[in-house]
């Protein structure tokens, strides 16, 4: 296409700097400028944003002509004699994750517009998301561990930043504190993982440790005494920790739901699309790593498969609207792990793309629907919108029916995928996973749709105040929803022979034969036509729609049906309510303990031992000598003459008996 | 058999501060009544003269009277610094005595007195001899502590250090007596000869060098002989605390190199023994009971006590590097300590001693300069580099250790950090508090404060290039062994 | 009745000093006590030295006792004095009085 | 090679300006006395910048070497040089001495010039220390230092600052001279020389060597510092000036750190590797129990405090593995907590300036009304918790890396840093900075002033670049650090 003609005569290395740094060049314009450029400053990062869509499609189209892309850009240091490089690292995996990133990126940046419209943040908040882009396509077109963990960590910072960004609301900066620590806790295992890789193959560098792997085979590492792992489950299983803090998988999935504390656009673009992707990104990329190890596949398919079944069932009793599309992006994710976990890994990608659109979707049409209630986000205080905005009505519906995964729409073909390779796959726990993710299918439906009626359907609950304001958003918050509405209805039809059952992304993975379950179904049922036919005879697509039915039935017909099950099953909405009880335990053991601790070593320990006894005491014990052995000196001349004579009978005593 | 005074020439300084001695008790019989300067200007010109005159002879060396007096490169070294030394106690002292109205001249005569038994305490090469000069010395010394006649605290001091002293000196006295009868000889070389088929172990010997440890140690004011020195300190007139605590303890090194080095080598086994247990108690005692002190004087007296263990600790290790340090150290801790009592003087005035450590409130902000001087002071008494007073004790652990005494340097370190904090305390009452309305320092007496300033910046700068200085006194005693 | 040998003569020497300690720290009373166990000291020396003197049959240590002598009336004297002024300023020679400095 | 004494130029350049500037005294406002002492610092800057531009970083040999007998009869030399290990901690010294200069242009209330005095003198005693090659000279520099720093403590303190700074004092002095024992046995075990390169030359037996080793340790712990001889550091930090805290942090504590390298390492190699197991844990404990401590901290200079020997601890940590990148980690993880450091106690400066309190709760939304420090802060903040590309994270990834390397389980213990780290320091990030204006107090702060922004933006401008470009700070390191780990990996146990 020739509006790219005039990249070609650019060294490919630049093309590629390009796009992380306009959105840089973006985040640093909007910040340091924001002062002066105030509602303008937008321009700078959709720009930035913009320009790094383009170079992505770009480099897209590029990939797809079979250019890729290996190289270095500078040498960041050297480890004794070991250089570590900041590089590129440009195939199909990375051009599908550039295109996704950029492009939802940009929907969100333009939504924001008009969402954050008169926020005194404005141009911090705009220079903050064109950053997370800028350390998301770092992240992503690494080529080296070192640099995948600078995005890593980079992603932890914005997401932390923008977590927190109306910090002057407690809330929203404990839950900033407690997204960043519980990342770190992923992160710790990363980066043990990446401390063993380098410990092991001697590099850092992706193509020199995956052409290490094989050898490591049969290599076996005791961490606990009298336990031998593989290495590779061991290295597998410390980077999986990491994807476990990024990804939200149980139990480091804490962090999630109250990251909605975040505006709206952020939960779009960094808790629902992008960021909370790059654990399954990672995993993807490191294939030839966890397909040497079986044990570390299970763990992740099981895993996985537990997040996302019981992570959608607490939506179910969630009244937040943004709240319960978090927990369905656990549970997405947990869909997309357990995929990575029966070495489905094209599933993941694929299932990982369409979620993209669709919850990013879902997410900007609850912002526009909190927008229009003036920040009521309780959908028992909603009803009935659907008149009142329409566009937001119909893309939001999209959204629905692509996350319940109702065919032709995209999140249908990317889950069932899934599920269907979950099925196939002869991993250890492989069974057990698919019941959980095909009663997940009938959970997504239901939670997803008790949302859109309560919220959509029904008869208005909200005051009158706010029901006079009711009103559709403007452009700049609708468009970006229907452009997210296009492929959340048509990516999974297209895009599901190239990228999920197709071999698009063989360049990228390593799958063991006997563990490639896609490659198994896709024999069976070429394109997507086919599949579809194949879905609708399969078991999720009818629980899907019985969840939908049950959802009618509940919050349409007989509203009194809900409070009655609820009475009904008492305990389990109260263990639901309650989130399993990871936030009360993390709190009384970790947080609790880490402060009693602190507080007993610094009062027993350093104030009371070392301090009180060791240091001051010894001084104490030198005064206290100092004011008895002074009364000696008691002034009388015969004492001085007396002590005088002790010390030389003592002398001569010395010598008599002790000499001889 | 020669002419008696063939070799008078090398005894010409000694000679030289006795005649000036009777000169200015003349002078000031006659002329002193009017002019009391005249005494003071002739001491001091005296005091020049006799340090030309010492400076003259280094390097020769020979026996005059029958070796009675002997000189040798340790003479005139520890001679100058005897002679420099009484030089600065007069000129910090000036201002001082005019203001108590003890600026008469028997303090100079007293003065040219003392410094001449120091003299022959160095000189002398008899033990007659050295029995004459310590008691020349001791007696001077009484007196001057007793000066102040009207002074409760002074007399009693001078009563009690001369009863001690006495004490002491008889102690030595019967070291000696029993040296004598043991070798039947009194001059030192000799008694080395006869000394060489003597084992350790004679008993005769043990408890001579008993008795004479015991009395240099109390000279000294090493613990646990060290009893009279807190109270002499204190009780004394600043300027003559100023003068005992400087020029006594290089003569009575003198003494100890005399009577045990040059005579009782031999015996070095015994008295290393007799050493180690002065060094351990004279740390702790020192160090510590300095701790709690709330007078300067008698807190430096206390430090005075802890110093003579680090002196001691060269003597311990007992080699040429060892007696040299020793050596050093005396001289060093003269010059600190003249400093440091020098600059109690320097603030005194009528009815105001400037001796209680909080009379030191607030100096930083009241007098800088002066408050500077003191840190300069205490950091070299502490023993910090870059300050003199770091180099003496590195110079006596270095021969401690070469003498394979690691424990004994490890204790020694131990009690310096001891002994650093009541420095700190000094400088965190002069520095760190505030400065009290009530504290008029007399700090008025250009001379004293000119000598105060040399003589504390000397302190630095020596630190900062003690190479010369430590080179003239391991000079001092190349040889002695 | 024959002469008494060194060691006696020594004997007696130490036995005169022990005194002369003893007097020095056993006494509570009076100074002059004190003068006079100093004297007492110096003279057991005399003693030693003469002893020796006599029987290594040189006279070095005659000589040396008549310093002796000569000190010790020199140090009477000045001890005197000192006890004088001393008197003057606190009215009493009682050697438990002398305790002003201390500590 | 040849150097025109720059070293010397180095070393004494500040200390004399240092006593000029103490004899300007305060006239004319104290105005005289700053310039002249900002003209003093920058030209001790500028003196040390062709060390940068003159080394060769291919030979582990001492550079820019000067040596002349300073103390003939001990055999003391003033010997001075430098290698890739002490390069950086020169300039450290040299260009925080400006910054501290600038940064205590106007708040210092009383005596001006002998404050600044002081850290010109000290500016020199420490640059000092971080050249001298003979062991005497070295802890000639070594104890010097001490006393600026106890009347820095002591007269431009807080309310507790008698007890703090004689603590220091007594503290390090106790540390010191056993140290100088140490040196005086080796003295005579080499011949009478106090070279340090004579002394990493003699061999020693095993029992001699783990005396010297402790020795040595107690002196180095105790300056670091390690547990459990740290506590000197949370109370001298709290009530030092800014200025002091910022030394104190930046550079006084990469001595202890640089006397392992230095003397430890090299001297005593087999004692070093018997007792690594001891260092080790040590670093452990100060990175776990430091960590937690500096949790519940209520002052924010306490809190850093203590964050500081958490991260001391990943320096010990890593000279102790023996592994190249753990020992080059560990000595860039020294430089970059020279930056981090000083810029937090900076911030606290600079928030203690306006309200006169270091506790926590008095602060509270300053980032509403001070929205340039908090980003700036935020910067230096994410430098402590190690964040990638900020400098805090060069030093503790090499290190966990090499620790890895040698040992898995420390590795893993040292790696909770990560999270401790975060949690303390964003925690009290939070509690400063967000949430709503606490009270008007708090309402009328101003921003940084130009005179901050300078100083804190120069450090932030280094704290990225060692972030972003670590090379060319490593590229000086290599050579020596290859050639110490060489020396280490010899026995010197005569057989």
């Amino acid at each position: 296409m020739e509006i790219f003609a005039w990249l070609h005569s650019l060294p490919p290395i630049w093309v590629y700097l390009l796009i992380p740094l306009a959105p840089l060049a973006g985040a640093l314009v909007a910040g340091f400028g924001g002062w002066a450029l105030r509602e303008r400053a937008h321009w700078a990062p959709i720009l930035g944003v913009a320009f790094a869509l383009y170079l992505s499609i770009f480099v897209l189209l590029e990939v797809l002509h079979g250019v890729s892309f290996y190289g270095n850009v500078y040498t960041w240091a050297v480890f004794g004699n070991l250089p570590v490089h900041i590089g590129f690292d440009i195939d199909s995996l990375t051009a599908v994750m550039l295109v996704v990133v950029t492009f939802v990126s940009l929907c969100v940046h333009i939504y924001t517009i008009g969402y954050m419209h008169g926020d005194p943040g404005y141009a911090r908040f705009f220079s903050y998301i064109a950053l997370f882009t800028f350390s998301m396509l770092m992240l992503v077109m690494a080529n080296n561990f070192l640099q995948l963990f600078f995005g890593w960590e980079a992603v932890g910072l914005v997401s932390y930043l923008l977590i927190g960004f109306w910090f002057t609301r407690e809330s929203a900066n404990q839950a900033a504190l407690k997204a960043f620590l519980v990342n770190r806790v992923g992160d710790f295992g990363f980066l043990i993982g990446i401390a063993a890789i380098y410990h092991y193959c001697g590099s850092l560098d992706y193509r020199t440790v995956f052409a290490a792997v094989p050898g490591l085979v049969g290599q076996t590492v005791t961490i606990l005494p009298g336990h031998r792992w593989s290495v590779l489950t061991w290295i597998a299983l410390l980077l999986f920790i990491g994807a476990m803090g990024k990804s939200a998988q149980v139990p480091l999935h804490v962090w999630l739901p109250e990251s909605m504390e975040g505006p709206t656009p952020i939960s779009a673009l960094i808790h629902a699309a992008t960021m909370v992707t790059a654990g399954i990104f990672m995993v993807s990329r490191m294939s030839p790593i966890y397909e040497q190890s079986a044990t570390a596949l299970s763990v992740v398919l099981i895993i996985g498969a537990i997040t996302a079944l019981f992570m959608g069932l607490i939506g179910l009793v969630q009244n937040d609207i943004k709240r319960i599309i978090a927990y369905s992006t656990l549970s997405q994710l947990g869909y997309m792990t357990a995929a990575l976990g029966a070495s489905a890994f094209s599933a993941a990608i694929f299932h990982l793309m369409t979620h993209a659109f669709f919850k990013a979707l879902l997410f900007l049409a609850a912002g526009s629907v909190i927008h229009a209630m003036e920040n009521e986000q309780d959908i028992r205080k909603m009803g009935g919108l659907r008149r009142h905005m329409p566009i937001t009505y119909l893309t939001f519906l999209v959204g629905a029916l692509a996350l319940s995964g109702i065919p032709p729409f995209a999140g249908f073909f990317s889950k069932d995928l899934i599920i269907e390779a979950v099925g196939d796959s002869s991993m250890v726990g492989a069974h057990f996973a698919y019941l959980l993710l095909v009663v997940g299918a009938l959970v997504t439906a239901l939670y997803t749709f008790r949302m859109f009626f309560l919220v959509f359907h029904g008869k208005q609950r909200m005051d009158e105040h706010t029901r006079a304001h009711l009103h559709e958003s403007p452009g700049v918050i609708t468009l970006p929803l229907i452009v997210l509405a296009i492929p959340s209805l048509l990516a999974g039809w297209f895009f599901i022979a190239p990228v999920g059952l197709g071999d698009f992304l063989d360049s990228s993975l390593q799958i063991r034969a006997q563990w490639n379950t896609v490659a198994e179904i896709a024999s069976h049922w070429q394109g997507a036509g086919v599949f579809l036919l194949h879905g609708l005879q399969a078991w999720p697509f009818w629980l899907a729609i019985l969840g939908i039915a049950l959802a009618v039935w509940f919050y349409l017909l007989h509203d009194g049906v809900p409070a009655g099950l609820s009475t009904l099953l008492a305990p389990a909405t109260w263990v639901l309510r309650k989130k399993y009880g990871f936030d009360a335990f993390n709190q009384w053991v970790f947080v609790r303990g880490a402060l009693l601790f602190g507080r007993r070593f610094w009062h027993w320990g350093d104030e009371s031992l070392i301090d009180g006894a060791m240091v001051n005491g010894s001084a104490r014990m030198v005064a206290r000598a100092a004011l008895s052995w002074r009364r000696l000196q008691t002034g009388y001349i015969y004492h001085y003459a007396f002590v005088m004579i002790i010390g030389l009978v003592l002398f001569m005593t010395y010598f008599m008996i002790w000499r001889g | 058999m020669h002419n008696a005074l063939s070799h008078w020439p090398f005894a010409i300084p000694e000679i030289w501060v006795l005649v000036m001695a009777c000169v200015v008790l003349l002078v000031d019989v006659y002329v002193g009544k009017r002019q009391r300067d005249l005494a003071f200007v002739l001491t001091g010109f005296s005091l020049l003269a006799a340090m030309a005159l010492t400076w003259a002879d280094r390097g020769q060396s020979g026996f005059a009277f029958f070796g009675q007096l002997r000189l040798d490169p340790f003479t005139s070294v520890a001679s100058f610094f005897v002679e420099l030394l009484t030089l600065l106690v007069l000129l910090y002292s000036r201002k001082y005595l005019l203001r108590r109205g003890l600026y008469r001249g028997e303090v100079f005569v007293l003065l040219l007195f003392a410094l001449l038994g120091a003299m022959i305490l160095i000189s002398g090469s008899n033990l007659l001899i050295l029995y004459l000069g310590l008691e020349l010395l001791a007696l001077s010394q009484y007196a001057l502590v007793a000066l102040q006649r009207d002074n409760l605290r002074a007399t009693e001091a001078g009563l009690k250090y001369f009863i001690l002293g006495a004490l002491a000196s008889a102690l030595l006295l019967y070291g000696m007596s029993l040296l004598y009868g043991l070798t039947g000889v009194l001059n030192l070389q000799q008694i080395a000869v006869a000394l060489i088929n003597v084992g350790p172990q004679n008993f005769l010997l043990v408890l001579a060098v008993v008795f004479v440890v015991a009395g240099i140690a109390f000279k000294l004011g090493a613990a646990p002989f060290h009893m009279w020195l807190p109270d002499a300190y204190q009780g004394a007139p600043t300027p003559v605390t100023l003068f005992m605590s400087s020029v006594p303890k290089i003569a009575i090194f003198a003494l100890f190199l005399r009577i045990l080095v040059e005579g009782g080598y031999g015996s070095i086994e015994i008295w290393r023994q007799l050493f180690i247990a002065l060094v351990l108690v004279s740390l702790l005692i020192g160090n510590v009971v300095a701790i709690a002190q709330t007078n300067l004087k008698r807190m430096l007296a206390y430090s005075t006590v802890g110093n003579m263990g680090f002196l001691a600790l060269g003597i311990v290790a007992g080699t040429q590097n060892g007696l040299a340090s020793a050596f050093f150290y005396a001289v060093v801790y003269a010059l600190m300590a003249v400093a440091a009592f020098g600059l109690i003087v320097y603030l005194s005035r009528e009815g105001f001693e400037a001796e209680e450590i909080s009379d030191l409130r607030g100096l930083g902000r009241s007098r800088p300069w002066a408050a500077f001087l003191l840190l300069v002071i205490m950091f070299s008494l502490a023993g910090v580099p870059p300050t003199i007073g770091f180099y003496a004790k590195l110079a006596v652990f270095q021969a401690l250790i070469e003498a394979h005494f690691v424990w004994l340097a490890v204790f020694g370190v131990l009690m310096a950090v001891v002994g650093a904090f009541y420095y700190l305390r000094v400088l965190k009452v002069a520095l760190f508090d505030p400065p009290a309305e009530d504290l008029h320092y007399g700090a008025d007496d250009p001379l004293a404060a000119s000598v105060l300033t040399v003589n504390s910046v000397a302190l630095l700068l020596l630190g900062i290039v003690p190479g010369a200085l430590l080179a003239f006194c391991f000079h001092a005693l190349q040889g002695v062994l | 009745m024959t002469a008494p040998n060194l060691s006696q003569w020594l004997i007696l020497g130490a036995l005169l000093f022990s005194i002369g300690v003893v007097g020095i720290f056993l006494n509570r009373k009076n100074v002059i006590i004190l003068l006079m166990a100093i004297e007492i000291l110096l003279l057991a020396v005399n003693i030693n030295f003469v002893a020796f003197s006599r029987y290594l049959g040189n006279l070095e240590g005659q000589i040396f006792v008549f310093f002796v002598l000569t000190v010790a009336a020199a140090e009477a004297a000045i001890g005197l004095a000192i006890l004088v002024v001393y008197f003057r300023n606190r009215r009493s020679i009682n050697v438990e009085d002398i305790d002003e400095l201390r500590g | 090679m040849y150097s025109f004494g720059i070293l010397s130029a180095a070393i004494w350049v500040p200390i004399v300006g240092g006593f000029l500037v103490l004899s300007l005294g305060d006239r004319a406002g104290g105005n005289l006395a700053r310039w002249a002492s900002l003209l003093v610092s920058v030209a001790t800057f500028a003196i040390t910048l062709p060390l940068l531009t003159g080394f060769d970083t291919q030979t582990a040999a001492m550079q820019f070497v000067e040596r002349i007998p300073w103390i003939p009869s001990f055999h003391i030399e003033y010997f001075l040089g430098i290698d890739g290990i002490s390069l950086w901690f020169i300039l450290l010294t040299s260009f925080l001495t400006v910054l501290v200069v600038i940064s205590s242009w106007r708040n210092v209330s009383s005596r001006l010039s002998q404050y600044l005095a002081a850290f010109l003198i000290m500016d020199g005693l420490m640059i000092g220390v971080f050249c001298a090659l003979d062991a005497i000279l070295f802890y000639v520099f070594w104890e010097a230092m001490l006393i600026p720093m106890f009347l820095i403590i002591g007269v431009w303190g807080g309310p507790r600052r008698v007890y703090a700074t004689i603590k220091f004092f007594l503290y390090t002095f106790l540390g010191s001279v056993l140290m100088l024992v140490a040196f005086l046995y080796l003295y005579f075990h080499c011949g009478d020389s106090f070279s340090l390169l004579a002394f990493q030359r003699i061999p020693l037996g095993a029992s001699a060597q783990i005396w010297i080793f402790l020795a040595f340790l107690i002196a180095f712990a105790v300056k670091i510092p390690m547990w459990p001889v740290h506590t000197w550091l949370p109370d001298a930090h709290v009530e030092a000036p800014t200025g002091g805290s910022v030394i104190l942090a930046a550079v006084m504590l990469k001595m202890g750190a640089y006397g392992f390298l230095r003397l430890s390492l090299p001297i005593t190699p087999d004692a070093s590797h018997q007792l690594a197991w001891l260092m080790i844990t040590l670093s452990l404990i100060a990175i776990v129990y430091i960590a937690l401590i500096a949790v519940v901290q209520k002052d924010m200079k306490k809190l850093i405090a203590y964050s500081s020997i958490a991260h001391m601890g990943y320096v010990t940590l890593g000279f102790f593995v023996f592994t190249q990148t753990a020992v080059e980690g560990a000595i860039i993880q020294m430089l970059s907590h020279g930056f981090v450091s000083a810029a937090m106690f900076l911030c606290v400066g600079v928030l203690y300036d306006r309200m006169h309190t270091r506790e926590i709760e008095a602060y509270g939304g300053v980032a509403n009304v001070m929205p340039i420090f908090a980003s700036l802060m935020m910067l230096f903040a994410m430098g402590n918790v190690g964040l990638p590309g900020t400098s805090g994270f060069v030093g503790e990834f090499m290190v966990v890396l090499g620790t890895y390397q040698a040992y898995p389980w420390p590795a893993i213990i040292a790696a909770t840093g990560l999270i401790t780290g975060a949690a303390y320091t964003l925690w009290l990030f939070k509690r400063v900075l967000f949430g709503g204006i606490v009270h008007a107090q708090v309402a009328a702060l101003n921003d940084l002033n130009g005179r901050e922004i300078l100083v804190l933006g120069s450090l932030a401008g280094l704290v990225l670049l060692l972030g972003v470009w670590p090379a060319p700070f490593l590229d000086v390191v290599h050579v020596s650090v290859a050639h110490l780990l060489q020396q280490v990996s010899v026995s010197k146990i005569p057989s």
